[in-house]
Order: C-alpha cells, then structure tokens, then sequence
C-alpha cells in the first residue's frame, strides 16, 4: 500500500496494512514533524508531491528492497500540505519472517524515499521560509 | 519546440507557475537543461536539478516531444 | 513505560508512550507470533516471565541504550501467557531527534531484550511442545 | 543451609515445582550450583544456567544467606 495524503496519518492502519500471518517481524519508522531545526523555531511544514511520480518512485523503492529481503508485506504513507510540529510527515512499515531483516528492509526504505522521491519541504520560521536543501 | 513545463518545490518559485511554456533550442533533456538555464539562470544555484519525463527521472540523452509530461525536480526532501 | 502484561499489546498505545515533541523519529519493533518454526507447524506459545527481574532487566537494556543514544522516549512491552500464530509478543518504541539513532537503539534494545530479560517461551507443536533455546 | 529457590522455563520442569527447598553445601553461588548439578544433573545439559540472587545476575563467589530471593535462570527466550 503506497498512499500520499493530506490527512493526519493513522499509523494503526500502515502497520496492519503491513502485517500478515508470515510476519515474524514488523519494522515501522516515523518521522514528526520537529519543532526546530538547527536551534532554530519551526512553525509549520508545508510538503509537496509530483504525486504520481512519487507513488511510482517509492513503488521502485519497495521493488529494489524486495530483491534484497523477503517482505511478507510493507506499506508507506506520506502527508501533503501544511503540517505542525509534533504531526506525523511519513510512515514505513516492513514485515519480514525475521527482525534482523525488518530493520534493514525499513532502514533502506526510509534512506532511499528521502533520496529518490519527488517530494519537497518547505520550513516556515517565525521570520521567514525556505525550501530543505534547495541550495548548498 | 515549445513544452510544457510542471515545477515543483523551489523550481515552481524561480519559473513563476505551476506549468510553464518554454520555447526550447534542440530536441534532448540535456538541450532543454541549457535552455532553462538561459532563461532561468537561479537553477543552476541548486543543489541539483533533475528533469523528469513521463514520470521517470530521464538522463540527458533523452529525446523530447511535444506530448511528453515534462516536470524539474529540484532537490527533495520528503520524509 | 515497560510493561509485562497477559492482555494484548496495544501498539498505539506503546507508540504514543514513546513520542513526544522532540521526537523526529519514532522507530517500532514488533514481534509476532510465527505459525511454523523451522518449517514445523506452531499450534499455541506460551511466554513466562520472572516478572520484577524482567523489568528490572529491561531497564538496565534501557539504560545501556540511553548512554549510547540520545532516546527522548521509549517503552517496551511483552506479553506473557498463551498467545497464538498472529497475535504480538513484543513491542519496542523508542524516539530520537534523527532517524538513524531510532534504528540503532531499537535494534539495539530488542537484540539486548531477547539476550539478557528472564522471558522464556515454550512452542506447542502438533505433535508435542518444548522450551525454546534451552538445549543445544 | 536451606535455601528456597524460584524456578522458570525448563528448570521448573527439571526441579518439578516453582518453589523448591534445597539444602546445599557451602555458602556461594558457585556451592550452590554445584548441589544443584548433584541433585539435577538434567541441568548440566542446558545451554547454559544463570542464578539471580535478589532479581540480579549473581557471580559464583557471591555468597549467599537462607533471606536471598534466588532464582534458576535457564535459556531466555523473549521477544
């Protein structure tokens, strides 16, 4: 299950999306919404999507980690639009016959979507914004 | 050629819309780089910037069409 | 929050125990019931636990994880009893401000957990049961 | 001295009940281990045998008095 939302992720639901009877092991990530960044306040994220392309992409990012580990089953959620801290950005779930494999199959997953899909933040602070590492 | 051009994150910033009109030189990803580039110089200030093509990143060599669904993908940032 | 408990785990609840507001990352182990060991149908567990030890001893776990890692929130529960194939023996949530340190102190914790914490599970096969790892 | 000693997973199979008395020579844990693997010798075949004192990990040379919480510690298998 690949969903891109702008509603509050229930993380409840990625992880039984994830989980069957094979799954020995369920790895899941959360990444909040922080409410600084380099010390300084945050007051809100806004998150976009190239919406079909990033379904596509994590798609391929599920694909190359299934050639690497056994998934009995997986599931990613990302949010759209504006978002307070403390909110949640993204969910992985990974399930695995073994734990050892859940964590890495979940690592790569999490590692790879922040690399490879097209999916940008942006950083409202008291006294202005910036798009996250649009520049060097 | 003139393309359609989907912009995202700080790209939509720079070009100044959601989908831009770009009469391009040549015919590949990499003409249409240089073209962007004449015309929007502040992309080459990014970190990176990836052109993708029906909804695949698509390497320089790459030749373009009217019809093709072209969108910049500055640096994400998702997660 | 650690917890030893005969009812089901809520992980929501587990989850929530963990997070807080300087939590960037959220990493969630969950251990389940596997129906087959080995390739031999499991019918029923039964987990026991030397219950003041066991707690006693997963906060030591936690404590050896806090000086390695920077963990803003944690919780960890097992389940003791009959479960079967499907239902959840274990969960581990622990927060931190980046994601990388989530992975490694779960890992870390859970790895620690099955290790060192007096729990001990009994597997009941079709055909006859026995008390996991305790002979060569 | 007469000791009262917790038992869990496989040794509670082994000594045949949860709590069992057992009067052992000498006054350590590594005595007492020794009486164990006289009366037991089904426990010498485990993995391995830990011995709590207190709901802690005991060393051999900790030496023990008839008020210690002692419990057997056969192979954890949680998680």
């Amino acid at each position: 299950m690949i969903e891109i939302t702008e509603h509050p992720i229930e993380v409840q639901k990625i992880i039984q999306a994830a989980t069957s009877n094979e799954a020995g092991a369920v790895n899941t990530f959360i990444g909040n919404v922080r409410n600084q960044t380099s010390g300084k306040k945050v007051v809100r994220l806004e998150y976009e999507a190239y919406e079909p392309m990033a379904v596509s992409e994590i798609q391929t990012v599920i694909d190359r980690a299934s050639e690497h580990w056994k998934l009995t089953g997986w599931a990613v959620s990302h949010r759209v639009g504006a978002l307070l801290p403390g909110e949640i950005a993204v969910v992985v779930a990974v399930a695995t016959p073994h734990r050892k494999e859940s964590f890495e199959a979940c690592q790569f997953i999490i590692d790879s979507l922040k690399q490879t899909v097209p999916i940008w933040k942006k950083e409202f602070f008291e006294d202005g914004d910036q798009w996250v590492s649009a520049h060097p | 050629m003139i393309l359609k051009i989907k912009t995202f994150g700080i790209s939509r910033d720079i070009l100044g819309g959601r989908e831009v009109e770009l009469d391009m030189n040549g015919t590949s990803v990499g003409d249409l780089r240089k073209s962007l580039s004449m015309r929007y110089p502040q992309l080459d200030k990014l970190n990176s910037l990836f052109i993708a093509v029906n909804q695949e990143y698509a390497p320089d060599e790459k030749v373009l069409t009217a019809a093709d669904e072209i969108a910049l993908i500055p640096p994400v940032s998702g997660g």
